[in-house]
């Protein structure tokens, strides 16, 4: 009996019997303010540019590199260089998926405004990062599978992704309450988290024609270093990319969300 | 022992209420008096436990003086009863299939009882007709009967007796005044003069 | 206990004991083979019934290929270079078709042993590299299954 | 104990209302049939190619009757105030929602497993599927119901939310669709098909534990304010 | 003239609540794409398969979500008593009742109309037979809405009525299905397929002309007490 | 001029009324007064024009002597306005866009004569909230809008004093009473003692 009261006590982060130092660490009061959402809007505006610039070195470099001077492939030609969109964008948004649930999760848990703004931009961006890798598979389809569309494992899935993502979008445009539609958009996201592993797995056993990995982390990668390094840098520019365009939507974000407010004001006027 | 301390509520820009506050205890009838819109029934429902965007705390106690006997949410719904504009009557359901199941989601009842509460509320002869087929006030009439068969210390009623006919009121006249002389709490808004209930503490809002 | 406390446990208690169920289901689950897609090796080894809908794939054999002068059929041998598999088909083979490269099939067992496609879909391996070096692998006598 | 009493009430007014409301349950059966129908008109009735499809066919319109049965769940009582008084019911919601989700289940995954052998021997199924037919049917419909009542929990609120529905819960119908369509198809066949089902069977058990959580969060912030 | 300024209202309202009510007949669409990507899933990824399939399959898809949007035309106006005020406006209900059907058709087809061809092409159906799709789709599809609107019209009442719907409202369906499925086959394999799209022009107009005195007639039924 | 001649209605083997009478013409306040369950909203409802299960005859004549003079249906739609239990507000539209589609089903209206109706129901500040925000009595005070911008002759209120606070109870009095004073004629149920109003004739049911 006593062992279960101490369990309750710890997952109900009850803080009576707690040292004061245990229950701020278990209180976050220190998460809390960093996920004020004043702390983040002008900690960002500080980040923002740097960050911009990276990302756009980093594209810069990549495109050129892939594009012109990477090697086009022995079988494939020049259609090969969609792989320096296709691969990014793909695995982003799976990526982008998982950022948004988490986030999710945390203004569900914690009640973060912060987190429940980045919850919401991350959607849109991961819905279009999914759209363009389904759509530069598709291109990339053409010329190799020889139609541009099939119902395969990864290919299917991305599409359940893609729907996954609209159903969150349509859910928060049909609420007019933000933290209603905060709260609605946490839950199917978390459920979504639960589901796409099974998703994937469940399609991924179905049927198989889009290729197996090629960049591995565990065993050597089946890609030529000279068509691996743009890869590398396109890749980190497409996820500075990301994290530019989610950090400016939840600047947006959180003015529109905080716009009767002393601070925003204030910035605004600047 | 109601206490509320600090209520602060907005609702779309507008500020409804700010540091309310306000304490009842035993045998207290309190009427929340405001114009439409004021904010009452958002008042009640935060009372109930419907409503979660306010800050400030609500609070019941078994006694006044011990801070530790305040009780958690489960026990609190248990003891208050809530009774709003929608009336949770069920249009394809009797009044009788209604009334047992809106009491036991707090209070184990046996059909007498209900069947008794039903002809207080002069429903005697509407006992097995489908609700979609009574009168406003007949539907009115289903769901205050639960105040009869309902064993709640705080009553939660926001405007009980739209609907009613004169005898109507003057029953719930009378249900209200056991319910405090029994040591119960009645939090109400209403619109009419509550001159037929002794005893009554306005709060305008 | 307090009551709304034991609630949350008996929810947790509850909520843990589903997942273990679920594991252990799912542990069983994953030791029977329920994959419709086969290499030719297991069709070889009878694993197939003749009729059934499935899939197989592998690598288009060397210099199998054979294409009517007539007609779309094609007839070529798939290989997963541990049994070999006949497959024919009668219809447009998608252009990244060759001799050498990945191929997904789908269609049934003949009583001959010989696989009749509906479909045929070009699968792309996973390895990329400039043509250059394919060659020169190629002249080293190595295959395309090369790795860096 | 009072919980009792409270989960008592709450499956007795369910199967009340089932039985009243234009025999639902029976409804979901008809349309289960008469798409089943649909098909076999649209597609032609080449039965050779229909046995094929048979088990995916048949998967799909169960899961839309599903779909269609679940979007109810919520919604009148929503609409005349018996919800808000659920939530204020003096027991743990998770229990009652998950008694009201059970008894759904067994409302819409019974009659539909009942008919479904008519419908596969319409479309020319193979014999063999059928046992398996039932059984995943059996269960791996409660799984949907209970995925579905977290998408009807969350829209209980819009006007025309059928179709929102249908967006939020069709993708995660997915996996259940996939297991029980290889189950039948390869019982159908001939082949091993307890790995299938054992998934469906997990699927269940996971949703059975979890959905309630969802359902009950889902419905709480339709009265945020 | 006064007739005017209500069928305008009426219009005007009808076009709000679309947009409001979480872009219901764009969710129309997505319902469209998902289920027949469902099918894809269920049937199994055989290209060639699902081609001869597709009319079917985009058809029957078509006609449900077409049932699914139609649920909802009355339900909610039933509930707020704004249908009794429509009962009572000053003008013949016919026109107002056939108002509404034709706002609603354009609403639905259009956009199922202009996503099929992506959809046709996804499963793989030749494209000898797109433009004949979308001319069979924005000629059948509002026959479907007139002929819905009847049983939207005649189960308002009923708590769980969305299923009663399809009950009433499939088997109506079949002879546009027949037809458009048909028309659709026969551009595909390069047949012509004019008769075909007549009689769908035919039942078309015929629904138009028809359906607004039954939906009329079903609307003061609920009225009787 | 309204004249009901013989109504006779009945409900699940319940007689509500039988051998009704009634004739009133310009001016006339009748209120129709009965307990809950009495059958007053089912008459008001035969008298709209909504419900059809009875037997007598309701017309509606523009002269008292000319027997030729009786209205056909669409033409009574026209002069008259019903006003239920249910209030027809939409939740997702606005008050002003539930006004204007309410109007325009029998008069058409422009907008500024909407907004000042609006304007003098008190609802100024929420002419843009949806009205599923609004509070009960704000959603009546939008169905009651359309007493200003409609131009009937007939009235037919049931229990229209529902959920407004007793400023709204006090404008809708001077409504009615101008609405007589112009020569129309108002039938209206509620359960309030109507003491604000002047002139009202009492039908008991
Ligand atoms: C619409 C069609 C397609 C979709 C939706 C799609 C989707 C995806 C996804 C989701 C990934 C990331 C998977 C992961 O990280 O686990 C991926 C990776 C990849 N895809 Fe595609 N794909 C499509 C077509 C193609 C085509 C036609 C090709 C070329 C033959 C291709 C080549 C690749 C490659 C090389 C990778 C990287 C694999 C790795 O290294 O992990 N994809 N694709
Ligand atoms: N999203 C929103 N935007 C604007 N106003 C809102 C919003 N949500 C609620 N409100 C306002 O909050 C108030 C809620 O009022 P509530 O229902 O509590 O009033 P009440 O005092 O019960 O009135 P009544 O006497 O009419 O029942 C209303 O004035 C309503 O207009
Ligand atoms: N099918 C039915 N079976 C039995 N009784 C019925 C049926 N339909 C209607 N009734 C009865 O007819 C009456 C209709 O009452 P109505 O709504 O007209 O009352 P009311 O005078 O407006 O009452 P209230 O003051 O409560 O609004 C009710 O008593 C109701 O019980
Ligand atoms: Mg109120
Ligand atoms: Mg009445």
């Amino acid at each position: 009996m006593r062992l279960s009261r101490v369990y309750v006590s710890i997952i109900t982060i009850r803080h009576r019997g707690l040292g004061k130092a245990t229950y701020n660490l278990l209180m976050w009061s220190w998460f809390h303010k960093f996920g004020s959402p004043r702390w983040f809007y002008d900690f960002s505006t500080r980040v923002l540019p740097w960050l911009a610039v990276l990302c756009a070195a980093f594209l810069l470099v990549g495109v050129v590199w892939a594009l012109a001077i990477a090697p086009s492939d022995y079988k494939q030609g020049n259609s090969f260089r969609i792989f320096y969109i296709h691969v990014p964008t793909a695995v982003i948004s799976l990526v982008g998926y998982y950022v948004m649930a988490i986030a999710g999760a945390v203004s569900l848990i914690w009640r973060m405004k912060l987190a429940d703004i980045v919850m919401k931009e991350a959607a849109p961006i991961g819905a279009l990062l999914t759209f363009v890798a389904l759509f530069s598979g598709a291109v990339w389809g053409k010329p190799t599978w020889g139609t541009w569309w099939v119902w395969d494992a990864r290919v299917t899935s991305m599409l359940i992704l893609f729907f996954l993502y609209v159903g969150v979008i349509a859910l928060h445009k049909a609420f007019d309450n933000p933290e209603q539609s905060g709260k609605a958009c946490a839950v199917l996201s978390l459920v979504g988290t639960v589901n796409i592993p099974i998703i994937y797995k469940s399609v991924d056993w179905w049927y198989s024609l889009h290729q197996p990995a090629t960049i591995k982390f565990t065993e050597e990668s089946t890609i030529h270093p000279d068509m691996f390094w743009p890869f590398l840098v396109i890749t980190t520019g497409f996820y500075l990319l990301y994290a530019v365009a989610l950090i400016a939507n939840t600047r947006l974000g959180i003015l529109q969300r905080e716009y009767r407010t002393q601070w925003v004001r204030s910035r605004l006027q600047e | 022992m109601l206490e509320i301390r600090e209520l602060c509520c907005e609702r779309g820009e507008r500020l409804l209420f700010d540091q309310f506050n306000l304490v009842c205890g035993p045998g207290d009838i309190i009427e929340i008096r405001g114009a439409n819109g004021s904010g009452k029934s958002t008042l009640l429902r935060i009372l109930a436990g419907l409503a979660q965007d306010y800050s400030g705390t609500v609070s019941w106690r078994e006694s006044a003086k011990q801070a530790s006997s305040e009780v958690s949410p489960i026990e609190f719904r248990r003891l208050s009863l809530y009774l709003g504009h929608a009336s949770a009557v069920n249009a394809s359901l009797t009044p009788l299939e209604n009334l047992m199941w809106l009491t036991e989601l707090t209070t184990p009842v046996d059909e007498s009882r209900a069947i008794a509460a039903l002809q207080q509320m002069q429903l005697g002869e509407c006992e097995d007709v489908f609700c979609h087929h009574l009168s406003a006030g007949q539907q009115r009439r289903v769901a205050l009967a639960r105040l009869l068969t309902v064993d709640a210390r705080l009553w939660i009623l926001d405007e009980p007796f739209t609907a009613l006919d004169s005898a109507g009121v003057d029953l719930l006249h009378q249900l209200i005044q056991h319910q405090v002389r029994d040591g119960g709490v009645v939090v109400l808004t209403t619109h009419l003069p509550l001159t037929g209930l002794a005893g009554v503490k306005v709060v305008q809002l | 206990m307090h009551p709304q406390r034991k609630q949350r446990l008996q929810i947790i208690v509850f909520v843990l004991i589903a997942v273990a169920i679920a594991a252990g289901l799912l542990l069983y689950a994953l030791r029977e083979n329920i994959n419709l897609f086969y290499p030719p090796a297991d069709i070889a080894a009878g694993k197939v019934a003749v009729g059934q809908q499935i899939r197989a794939g592998g690598m288009v054999r060397e210099g199998s290929v054979e294409r009517s002068e007539q007609n779309l059929q094609v007839r070529f041998v798939v290989t997963d270079y541990a049994a070999d598999l006949v497959v024919n088909y009668d219809g447009i083979l998608p252009d990244m078709f060759a001799e050498n490269a990945g191929v997904v099939v789908a269609g049934k067992l003949t009583e001959n042993g010989e696989f009749e496609a509906s479909e045929v879909l070009a699968k792309h391996d996973e390895n990329y590299m400039p043509p250059e070096v394919a060659e020169a692998l190629e002249q080293s006598g190595g295959s395309s299954e090369a790795e860096y | 104990m009072a919980g009792k009493t409270i989960i008592k009430a709450v499956l007795r007014r369910e199967f009340l209302l089932s039985v009243r409301n234009a025999s639902a349950s029976l409804n979901g059966v008809w349309f289960f049939v008469l798409v089943c129908g649909l098909f076999a008109i649209g597609i032609g009735p080449d039965k050779e190619q229909l046995g094929g499809l048979a088990p995916g066919l048949i998967w799909v319109t169960a899961l839309l009757a599903v779909m269609l049965s679940v979007d109810a769940l919520f919604r009148h009582d929503y609409a005349d105030g018996s919800l808000e008084q659920l939530l204020l019911a003096a027991h743990s919601l998770y229990f009652l929602v998950l008694a009201r989700l059970m008894a759904q289940a067994l409302l819409i995954a019974v009659p539909l497993a009942l008919v479904s052998p008519l419908l596969a021997l319409m479309l020319g199924m193979k014999a063999a599927g059928l046992p398996v037919l039932i059984l995943s049917l059996l269960l791996g419909v409660p799984t949907l119901v209970m995925i579905g009542a977290i998408g009807a929990a969350l829209t209980v609120g819009f006007e025309r939310g059928g179709l929102l529905l249908a967006l939020l819960v069709l993708p995660l119908y997915v996996p259940v669709l996939i297991f029980a369509a290889a189950a039948v198809v390869s019982a159908a066949d001939g082949y091993t098909y307890a790995g299938q089902l054992m998934i469906l069977a997990a699927q269940f058990v996971l949703a059975v534990a979890l959905s309630p959580l969802a359902v009950v969060a889902g419905l709480r912030l339709n009265y945020y304010h």
